[in-house]
């Protein structure tokens, strides 16, 4: 767990940092890395302080309680050998368990980044992620995650979250775009990827550490644990080359970044499933989620025109409800103790979908009303390394 | 004394250097450009949304040379840049009125 | 023939490239340079060190024309570059003796 | 075992990736990231299918059978308990046995493609992949590694894939680069390595990996898997200091990229023998390695004129001999539990220099008399970013 | 133990490296990281020789002994399923926790590179390391960490090394800097780093890293373990913020290298801290840290005009002083099994400073006034790639 | 008017620039180029091939300056970039026909 712990971190930063850093203009290369690293160390302080407490502490079954706040009583004791442990994971120290699940509260919010990649004041930003994590992400995760919380009671299975984590995102990211806008030029002047080296070096380190998402869900070194590597690992490699062979078929040219692109969306997809389901079903989970992902990133975003820079919505959102969805369906009790139930699933993906959007709309809004979202033009069109940040590569 | 600038194709840049040392020619500037002309640039696709890169890349050759070099240098570059093929480039000529070698203070012909 | 030379703002390259090609301008050449001027640079600052970087990035676009399109193409330049605001750059225009397309030999006011 | 199939998967993408990525010339970056990457989810894909069952089941004595395809049957199942392994682990379950050797399968066909860079087709390349990956790879992973593989029976000593993936892979680079000719250019244009700070970061990444690579190969983590990682560090720390020295005589300066390609020749020599000897056997397989490679990837190279552009014979197949013949000579019963023999150990290199090179050469003809191996020369001038993918960095 | 080893690898190469390397101008890019590469080789062998053998043998309070050169005796004999264990770290095997130390004593003397980047000659370099990995680095270690050593005696709590590894990189960095002098052109020329995203990859990596530097430092996966990950994680984030905060206000604008640098000046007070303090206790060291290593960096730099290029001294050596004193005032008998006391810390953290400075001075003293420790000036204009290694970065 | 051009040496642009600036020049353009002249280039060795990079690099400046000013600013460039070493570089100049401040419209003189 410690190393599976390592691995989500190397998620955050620096594979997500990178993966969204290469596909923006030079001139904000900079600010879109800081916003990941702001967001890994923010959260982290807000869950020692309230989010873990509010998450994964018994409460109602819409909220956690207040037991956990400032990570009270949860020190180990050497001579004693006591170890507190919390009730949803017995085998490991409960410090370790907060750990594990901080690098989930982490990666969510960081993902929403990609939505207004490049014209998000940088203080906006922080406020929004702030209160966001706290009223958006730890209600969500206790309603699926803790024992007590109410999707959990219904049955939603959600292995390792492509509910809690991938929709929630995706969705927050979907009404930061209609209330932010476009960026100053979208459609007109080029805003071609600077530096897609660190956008593969991203999508490898997202790769390599969602072995420690999705096995570590499992909280165990066991078979499950095995069996999900597995899955996410062919599940991930079937939905890179559809997404690769869709394009190639319909634009003539197989890009690097629809590679990685669709390994992403493979990823994201087979995150619910993957403690639930075999090897072949995470085939048909890896291929919709590639190919329909390149559609919503494409053709979907151009038919409504929205600017989500960097796919957030496309990827996450979508990517996630069809992982959700094809869970309900593959889910195996073999495999996972639980049968799937579509209809179960959907209660999952409709309540989060629509809380996770009224509430990230609500946020946005308020702050946009207050300080601001946008920087000014003239700050959009220097880039946000000089104008927020005062530095500058090369 | 006359100046001469050549837009020319990238990958000539060494045969016109030979050229042109051949003809005489003892120093030359060089500059990474992006031309805009009858060559069309290409495009690029980044998750179905189209770029036209408008421009070609090319290079920019200027040298200073003796007035009675020029007839030679302009034709030096011709042959060693012409590939038949659109987007070979230009080759301009002006009037130089005075030249400076820096470390020696020589003036005019002399600091070519 | 004549050779007009302006350094513009970046931004403006698209419009001043769509204003001389309405010109009647049929090849320009385009290169990233620094300019020292009236408008400033900005401060960097990294671990309390301040770097002032005295530059500001413009854009140099040079063309040459057939002498009697000069008037229009300077014209076309300054309407499109010019945001009124300081750092709009300059136009420089000089006389140019001999053109020549590389591709075809051909020469002069044929060779724009 | 979850995180030694983490780390080697680390050593593809992005460790090799970027390691040749940043030997190419600029233009190629992009398309060089992308054959790793591809490669990854190709092979993944084919061993989910057919490979892993060919290599690693029991069959005849040159190929293994047919009750693993599709990952057929190794199904977990939690109720039960139940948890499949593999005759070849037996403490770990078979679906992370089979991800662990997934990852070597991975990254043998990806090392190829250092030979070849900068100018092969992308479309032949998947093809060459993914047929060399089940009928060259998979039964020489049989003969060496299944208990009932004919080279397994002889006693011949692979710990981690000296010859299973080094030498095979070098063998079958250089018949890529007899059959595919030099690039356009070569030897008259400069093509210096367009950004070895990413080579840098790709060999950091290879090391950190192989010690999943080679530790993992004891598939548990006892005192062989520790003295496999020492030896491993030792060995790559030597070979890099020799390298470097040796360059430094010959050439009067040391350098960054003869430092890196030193450790990846130490890591590749030391890899045969890494369960098998212990400190002070490594030393003098590094060394060996270190300069034995150094002069196969400059004067070796010189002398025939052949163009193996990143040196993947010059360092894998040379570098696996030499370090497949000193396990021979320094096994010792007392670590691994066998005696070494040069003679036994010729056997195994000497099958896969032969078996490798001819189907190799066989598979490539094959492709170029029907669909050409070689882009066009327009598109290698142009740079295969653009040509083959409509791609371009900065 | 193996992963924490392969993670703490990774904290120097590529982590350390990339960190370094961004910060540097372009045209030493290269030279600097070959420099942390080259020392991860270097130190290596010397730890196989001598090194751990005069750190982590019983000898005198002074130094270890000799049985263990050459790692003699350390070999694992699997028939007779024999393995040596250190008498330091009972349950795992020696060769284990030999490399586990070693990765902490190679990135220690990389550390000190950050003093005279772009300016010392690569071979007065590789000599000064030697020797100092030896002299200073070696004896250091063993008063501390031996269970014989004298400061060990006193009962100077030093859990990961903000003694050993921080504070004596540190010093060393001071009299490197003091011995050397200034860059040609400090003050006058610009020193932009030139590369910012490089630097964000390398703390990122750091950080990652940096838990199985706490982590591992427990020996054992338990819950000390986890705390020691929770409080490193919390301090990192808290100390970031703070340098952030800091500098937003002093200097109007948050800057992403005042964040990575933040993060690194967590990491650097939280290890000797993290086996010894609860999540509070570790919130105020975060922000302590954050803040001095701030003004260290800054204001005091500034003050003396002393050119610590990359700041090696004002955020490993004040950082690690911070997290010492602190280690004494928090430490909790509860968590660590030992109440901390300043007094006691007092005694580690001077003796560091006294040894280490002196004996740093006198031995690159001694290899100036010999080899001359500079490139001339003409070498130090054009840069180090080209001048020392013939290589390039584009 | 005239416009000046000098390549130099790339350490030497701040004292260049500033020597100007005393000179009394307002503005300035700054491009980065190769040179390829008597001064020599280096070698790079990867993997034991040799590339001889042929040139150096250089930075070039220009600027339009009134014709009264042009004696002075050339002596200030020749001034501050001499190193009295080889590849100090060149000054050339030209005439210069037009000008004009594409912010304000101002022409000639009054632009520079
Ligand atoms: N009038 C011009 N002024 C300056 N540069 C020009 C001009 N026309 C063409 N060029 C340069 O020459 C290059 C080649 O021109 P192009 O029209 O594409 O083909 P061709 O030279 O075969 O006619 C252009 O990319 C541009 O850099
Ligand atoms: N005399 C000159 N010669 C060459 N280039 C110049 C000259 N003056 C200005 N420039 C270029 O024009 C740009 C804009 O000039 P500046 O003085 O900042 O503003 P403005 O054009 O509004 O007067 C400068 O950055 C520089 O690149
Ligand atoms: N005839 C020329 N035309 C244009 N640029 C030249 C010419 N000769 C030299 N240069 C430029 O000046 C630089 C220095 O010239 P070089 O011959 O090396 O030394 P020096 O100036 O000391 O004679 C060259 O690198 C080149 O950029």
């Amino acid at each position: 767990m410690l190393t599976s712990t390592a691995l989500v971190l190397l998620m955050t930063i620096p594979g997500l940092a990178l993966f969204y850093g290469g596909m923006v203009r030079k001139k904000n290369v900079l600010a879109t890395l800081m916003q990941s690293f702001a967001i890994t160390c923010l959260v982290t302080i807000l869950w020692w302080l309230i989010g873990y407490s509010w998450a994964f502490t018994p409460g109602s079954p819409w909220l956690g309680g207040n037991s956990r706040l400032f990570m009270n009583g949860m020190v180990y004791m050497k001579d004693a050998g006591k170890v507190m442990v919390s009730h949803l994971a017995l085998t490991i120290p409960e410090s370790v368990y907060a750990m594990f699940q901080l690098t989930f509260a982490i990666i969510t919010p960081a993902l929403i980044c990609g939505a207004f990649a490049e014209r998000m004041k940088f203080s906006a930003m922080l406020i929004f992620m702030g209160v966001w994590s706290l009223v958006v992400y730890a209600p969500i995760a206790h309603w699926v995650w803790e024992a007590g919380g109410w999707l959990n009671a219904k049955g939603v299975l959600d292995f390792a979250g492509g509910t809690v984590v991938h929709i929630n995102a995706g969705i927050a990211a979907l009404a930061a775009v209609i209330v932010m806008g476009k960026r100053v030029g979208y459609g007109k002047e080029p805003m071609a990827p600077h530096n897609l080296t660190l956008t593969v070096i991203g999508a490898a380190l997202l790769w390599v550490g969602w072995f420690g998402f999705n096995a570590g869900s499992a909280t165990a070194a066991d078979g499950r644990a095995g069996m999900a590597m597995a899955v996410t690992q062919i599940a991930t490699a079937a939905a890179a080359l559809a997404w690769m062979f869709t394009e190639w078929l319909l634009k003539k040219k197989p890009s690097v970044l629809g590679l990685a692109s669709g390994a992403v969306a493979g990823l994201v997809a087979i995150t619910p499933a993957s403690g639930f389901v075999g090897p072949n079903a995470s085939v048909v989970i890896g291929v919709a989620a590639g190919v329909i992902c390149y559609l919503a990133a494409t053709s979907l975003k151009h038919a409504f025109g929205y600017d989500d820079s960097l796919d957030a919505f496309g990827v996450h959102c979508v990517g996630g409800i069809v992982g959700a969805l094809l869970t309900g369906v593959f889910a195996s009790k073999d495999i996972g103790g639980a049968d799937g139930s579509v209809v179960t699933q959907l209660w999952g993906v409709g309540t989060t979908l629509i809380y996770g959007f009224v509430m990230s709309y609500a946020i946005l809004k308020l702050i946009d009303l207050t300080i601001g979202l946008r920087v000014p033009e003239e700050e959009e069109r220097i880039g946000l390394d000089l104008a927020l940040h005062g530095e500058r590569v090369e | 004394m006359k100046y001469v600038t050549a837009f020319i194709k990238p990958h000539k840049l060494d045969e016109v250097r030979e050229a042109l040392h051949e003809a005489g020619v003892q120093g030359i500037s060089v500059t990474e450009i992006r031309g805009f002309g009858r060559q069309k640039g290409h495009t690029e696709i980044y998750r179905g949304a189209e770029y036209k890169v408008e421009f070609v890349a090319k290079i920019k050759v200027e040298t200073a040379v003796k007035a009675e070099l020029v007839e030679q240098v302009v034709e030096a570059i011709e042959k060693a840049a012409r590939t038949g093929s659109i987007g070979d480039g230009k080759v301009f000529v002006w009037d130089l009125e005075q030249a400076l070698r820096i470390r020696t203070g020589e003036k005019d012909a002399n600091a070519l």
